[in-house]
């Protein structure tokens, strides 16, 4: 499976994400600079974690407007996957790729901690590794994960099995409404999710829960 | 010429900081407080001198960068 | 208008923080009255801070050499050999004073400083940690600290993308007026990809990275000179603000432009930035320095020159390059969008020469800046030491549960975690242990090898004797570290002490520092960097001693890190180095009966290597995987901590040993492991065969810490208190 | 009544949010932009009727919560 890595100034988990899919791709993703006008042909496009920008004006905004962000675009539109991590999710969101906003933790502070994750849909390009109810363990490492979108919205995502993710047994960490963690575009092709799978991959991190999120693409690849 | 952008959030929108603020002012014993809201401003010093083009040109900057109009108002003040 | 050569009063010169005979000896050195400039440039490098003129007759005592040690104190960080061709690059250094002032920014700035120290040496962090004290915990300023630094110690690391691997947070109203804030970090490099600050050759360009200058941080010293003119409002002297966003530029664009060759030399820009960084490069290399003020990238208008040689301005660096190199570099610093700016050269004449608005505003010699900064060998007492306690002064409890579940309740014994999981201990994706345990532990990428890290101190101990205490600071770490299975290799340290005028303060940091350096001697442990912050007083009364020490070792192979959760059910639990007697300064006197008093428990440095290096041997070869040192607590905080994070409970037989001795004294060099029953008679025979006091004191299992008719604690009620202290403490508030 | 206090930077003070803001107005082809500061807002509904009473009271929350006084200014504007 071919992948590609957008790097925006103060990304800090491209890294990480790079890491993460070699080791279950067996593919050394393209690192693609932010400035580049047009990305590679790929099977999946990662926005990595970080603070693009110092998440400077609102996390993700300035990123969302970079040469890179409208390639983007113009791929997820054509059908290519895309997969936004953390600050990926939030340029995700302020790039209009997906419906609502990531506001400012509940609790106002960052939080770094593990948390259990229901796998809400398990029919969709990035979960079929899953199965539907199973509550994987994650990591989460945050300032701005609260998710929210206006009610007309929220019944659609929920209507349309459009969350992909929910903080499970109480662990919601960011007072995300409908304990979100994650959500689809329409056409399902996109993904954004707050918690790092790229974090839960081999026996140094404690678990394995993390790898079935790239499995899951690695298998819709192939089909 | 210098212009001051404010940007609220819209009417609804979850404003955790607000909230915060708002419990913090009662834990310090204010008392009185119906609601708090947060908001940002973003001074900006144009060469432009003319008020109507820096106004039209600091709309457009707001439209694309400044604010989130999915979440977000903003108001434009032309200071001179 | 600026005014460079005004008449220097003994005002003028006290307010620059220089003595009498400090402005004579500058007389002296330069045979004429320096301009204010020349002043301000002067006391930069000549204050405690830059010079170490109290300390430096003590810090030559040190033991700084080793095997492993590559480079030692003098450089912007120490450099350790961890094998295969790689070197950890690591440092720790206070940001007390501006933390009081400015909680958040003085955090950040702090964090942001020690990273630049070790990347400008050509590593990448892998690692932070931070070691901070507040007041006492009801004391009205304490909750608003403690919010700002922590948000401040995560903002800056968080944003950066180190992960923030351990650290300690304590409380004692010591520190009321005068809060510890101090951050470590550490890095990896290849042993032949180090950088120096040491220039080489003449006519080489001097360029300015990074940020641009302000008047940040200029401080009193601005104040002094801004009262010739009338702008003092607008000069006000500004807190510095930190910048991570910045900083990670900062870090990418300095590592991509060092695999070019083109990186002479390089130097960062902390304490008086631009006049330290560039006499450091000048001095260290026999070459003389030319800098051309207008050249040098303003952030604020009208800035004089006495203000940008004092500014200090954030993330920015100095470097030397290779003359032909200069598009190349600059093509790499545009692509991350940061400030590029050729404003000097190397030259042959050994001064530092300023030039501003096409004058000469300063011209010193370069080397006598730092080489004859004063020295001084400040006179000091043996500070009082604590009286032992008389045995029959020791109160005893009824129940040792109840007991256990108040220790663990309280401030200083309580769960961190509100702390640490601000701070992101992930990023990077190789930490292989998080705060909780005893050591942070993180994986040198593509090996299986892993670095430990610990900081300790136990400032009560320090103030109690503080030859012991500095003894037991350099133990605990060494022990720490070798309870997760590292080998320790070296160690920095940031030793925060009270005014080094008051002979009995001095005494203080003279006797800690002799303790450390006997520690350090007889555990093979060397230090390798380090950092000194006095004056930490206010009102007259000085905080603790607390000489901060962070231990680094090395694990061969991180499968094989041991951890402090019990694991499984019927494994016995071992006890290393005996059962304790000792509860002088014990947090079990202080905690349950308000007193601090008694002699600390006395290090045995011989007795640590052999118990350490037996345990150590265990994990190493595979047979332990569950250890915990014993400290703060004694055995029964231990405990405590095991069965919490392994979630089930242990069966503790304790003879007819007095109860609250044996499950509170904090003697030193002692280890709890938990084995699989059929090792346990195996693992106390070497122990006998090795001289190692060894016992069997209990087994794993039941939901409680049991010790049989001397009391119990359920775990649940042990998890509730412990993880209650710090968010009831905090509050929900914004504080 | 409804009270409006906006909270800037010290002048001298480094802003990075605002230098960042400035180069991304820049890097989406605004020219003429001298440089950008940002500050916030915080809107305060207060059961208080008297506005010199709800200025007063706005103040002491500044100084123990709003602004953080070292390094910003705040200004309060009683709405009604
Ligand atoms: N400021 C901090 N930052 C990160 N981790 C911390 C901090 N303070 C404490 N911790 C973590 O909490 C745990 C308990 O700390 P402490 O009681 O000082 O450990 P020890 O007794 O082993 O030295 C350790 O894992 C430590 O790393
Ligand atoms: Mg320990």
């Amino acid at each position: 499976m071919r992948s590609a890595v957008v790097l925006f100034p103060g990304s800090n988990r491209d890294h990480d994400m790079v890491k993460a899919l070699y080791d279950v791709t067996g593919f050394r993703p393209t690192v693609v600079w932010h400035q580049d006008a047009t990305l590679p042909d790929v099977d999946l496009i990662v926005l990595p974690g970080g603070f693009s920008y110092g998440d400077y004006l609102r996390c993700g905004a300035i990123a969302a407007r970079s040469p890179a962000m409208l390639d983007v675009a113009r791929k997820a539109k054509a059908g290519v996957r895309v997969l936004g991590v953390c600050n990926g999710f939030q340029i995700l969101t302020e790039a209009g790729l997906l419906p609502g906003a990531l506001m400012r933790n509940a609790h106002l502070r960052f939080v770094c901690k593990e948390v259990k994750l229901e796998v809400t849909n398990d029919d969709t390009d990035f979960t079929r590794a899953y199965r539907k109810g199973q509550v994987i363990r994650c990591p989460v490492a945050h300032h701005d994960g609260n998710y929210f979108a206006d009610p007309e919205t929220l019944a659609r995502l929920e209507g349309d099995g459009r969350v992909a993710f929910r903080y499970a047994e109480g662990t919601n960490p960011n007072g995300s409404i409908n304990d979100i963690a994650g959500i689809l575009n329409e056409a399902g092709n996109v993904l954004g999710m707050m918690p790092h799978p790229e974090n839960l991959i081999e026996a140094l991190h404690g678990g394995l829960d993390g790898r079935g999120l790239f499995e899951s693409v690695v298998r819709t690849i192939a089909a | 010429m210098q212009v001051r952008v404010t940007i609220t959030l819209k009417a609804g929108v979850l404003d955790p900081q607000g909230k915060a603020i708002e419990g913090a002012l009662r834990g310090l014993g204010f008392a009185g407080i119906d609601g708090a809201r947060q908001g940002k401003i973003v001074d900006l010093a144009l060469a432009e001198t003319d008020p109507a083009r820096a106004r039209a040109a600091v709309a457009e900057m707001c439209e694309k960068l400044l604010a989130n109009t999915v979440i977000e108002n903003y108001d434009i003040d032309v200071l001179g | 208008m600026f005014q460079n050569d005004i008449d220097i009063t003994p005002e003028l010169i006290a307010r620059h923080g220089l003595k009498t005979d400090e402005y004579e000896r500058i007389l002296r050195l330069i045979g004429r009255k320096p301009t204010l400039t020349e002043l301000g440039i002067f006391s930069a490098m000549w204050n405690e801070h830059c010079s170490y003129k109290s300390s430096k007759k003590w810090l030559k005592t040190l033991p700084t050499k080793g095997d492993k040690v590559v480079i030692g104190p003098g450089e912007n960080a120490g450099v350790i050999d961890i094998g295969d061709g790689d070197v950890a690059v690591f440092k720790m250094e206070s940001h007390n004073h501006p933390s009081y002032i400015e909680p958040y920014q003085g955090a950040t700035t702090g964090v942001g400083g020690i990273l630049r120290d070790v990347f400008t040496m050509g590593a990448r962090p892998i690692a932070a940690m931070n070691s901070l004290s507040f007041g006492e915990p009801d004391h009205p300023k304490t909750r608003h600290l403690v919010a700002g630094v922590v948000a401040g110690v995560g903002g800056y690391g968080n944003s950066f993308g180190v992960p923030t691997v351990g650290g300690e947070v304590r409380f004692h109203p010591r520190y009321n007026g005068n809060c510890l804030v101090n951050a470590f970090a550490l890095g990896i490099a290849k042993r032949d990809g180090i950088f120096l600050s040491e220039a080489k050759g003449v006519g080489l360009p001097v360029v300015y990275l990074g940020a641009k200058t302000g008047r940040d941080g200029v401080g009193g010293a601005t104040m002094a000179s801004a009262e010739f003119d009338d702008t003092i409002e607008e000069k006000r002297p500004t807190v510095q603000v930190g910048d991570p966003f910045t900083e990670k530029r900062l870090l990418e664009a300095c590592l991509e432009l060092m695999q070019t060759g083109a990186v002479v030399a390089i130097q960062d820009m902390g304490a008086a930035g631009l006049t330290c960084s560039a006499v450091e490069m000048g001095a260290k290399g026999n070459l003389g320095i030319r800098l051309d003020l207008d050249r040098v990238p303003q952030r604020e208008t009208d800035m004089t020159p006495y203000e940008m040689m004092l500014s200090e301005s954030q993330e920015r660096m100095l470097m030397v390059l290779e003359p032909s190199r200069e598009a190349e570099a600059e093509a790499v610093f545009r692509k991350w969008e940061l400030d590029f700016a050729v404003c000097g050269e190397t030259t042959d004449d050994l001064r530092f020469r300023i030039i501003w608005q096409g004058k000469e505003v300063a011209d010193l010699p370069i080397k006598e800046l730092g080489d004859e900064a004063p020295e001084y060998d400040r006179p000091w007492v043996e500070p009082k030491k604590a009286a032992p306690l008389a045995d029959d002064d020791i109160p005893a409890v009824n129940d040792v549960g109840a007991a256990l579940l108040k220790l663990i309740g309280a401030p200083d014994q309580s769960s961190r975690a509100w702390v640490y999981e601000q701070y992101d201990c992930l990023v990077q994706g190789n930490s292989a242990q998080i705060p909780g345990g005893d050591a942070g532990v993180v994986r040198v990428e593509g090996t299986s090898k892993a670095l430990a890290m610990s900081a300790d101190v136990t400032p009560r101990y320090c103030e109690a004797d503080p030859f012991e205490g500095g003894k037991q600071a350099v133990a605990e770490s060494w022990r720490n570290v070798t309870a997760v299975g590292g080998d320790p290799i070296a160690l920095t340290d940031n030793l925060n002490f009270g005014n080094p005028e008051k002979p009995e303060a001095m005494g203080q940091f003279v006797r800690a520092l002799q303790g450390i350096a006997e520690a350090c001697r007889a555990l093979d442990f060397p230090i390798v960097s380090g950092n000194v912050s006095l004056y930490n007083e206010t009102h007259g009364e000085g905080i603790l001693p607390s000489p901060t020490i962070v231990g680094v070792g090395l694990l061969p192979d991180v499968t094989k890190m041991a951890t402090i959760a019990f694991k499984a059910d019927g494994d016995e639990v071992l006890l290393i180095g005996g059962h304790g007697r000792h509860l002088g300064q014990s947090v079990y006197l202080r905690d349950l009966f308000g007193r601090e008093d008694g002699t600390p428990p006395p290090v045995d440095l011989a007795l640590e290597k052999k118990n350490g290096n037996f345990v150590r041997g265990l994990i190493a070869a595979g047979r332990v995987s569950t250890c915990h040192d014993l400290s703060d607590g004694g055995l029964g905080l231990a405990l405590a901590e095991m069965a919490m994070a392994g979630r089930r409970g242990v069966r503790v037989e304790l003879g007819d040993l007095a109860p609250h001795v044996a499950v509170f004294a904090e003697d030193q060099a002692r280890y709890l492991i938990a084995v699989k029953p059929d090792i346990a008679a195996a693992i106390l025979a070497d122990a006998e065969k090795a001289g190692v006091r060894a016992e069997r004191i209990g087994t794993v299992g039941g939901d409680a810490v049991d010790f049989g008719a001397a009391g119990k604690v359920a775990v649940a009620d042990l998890r509730a208190a412990y993880d209650g202290w710090f968010p009831a403490f905090m509050g929900g508030g914004l504080a």
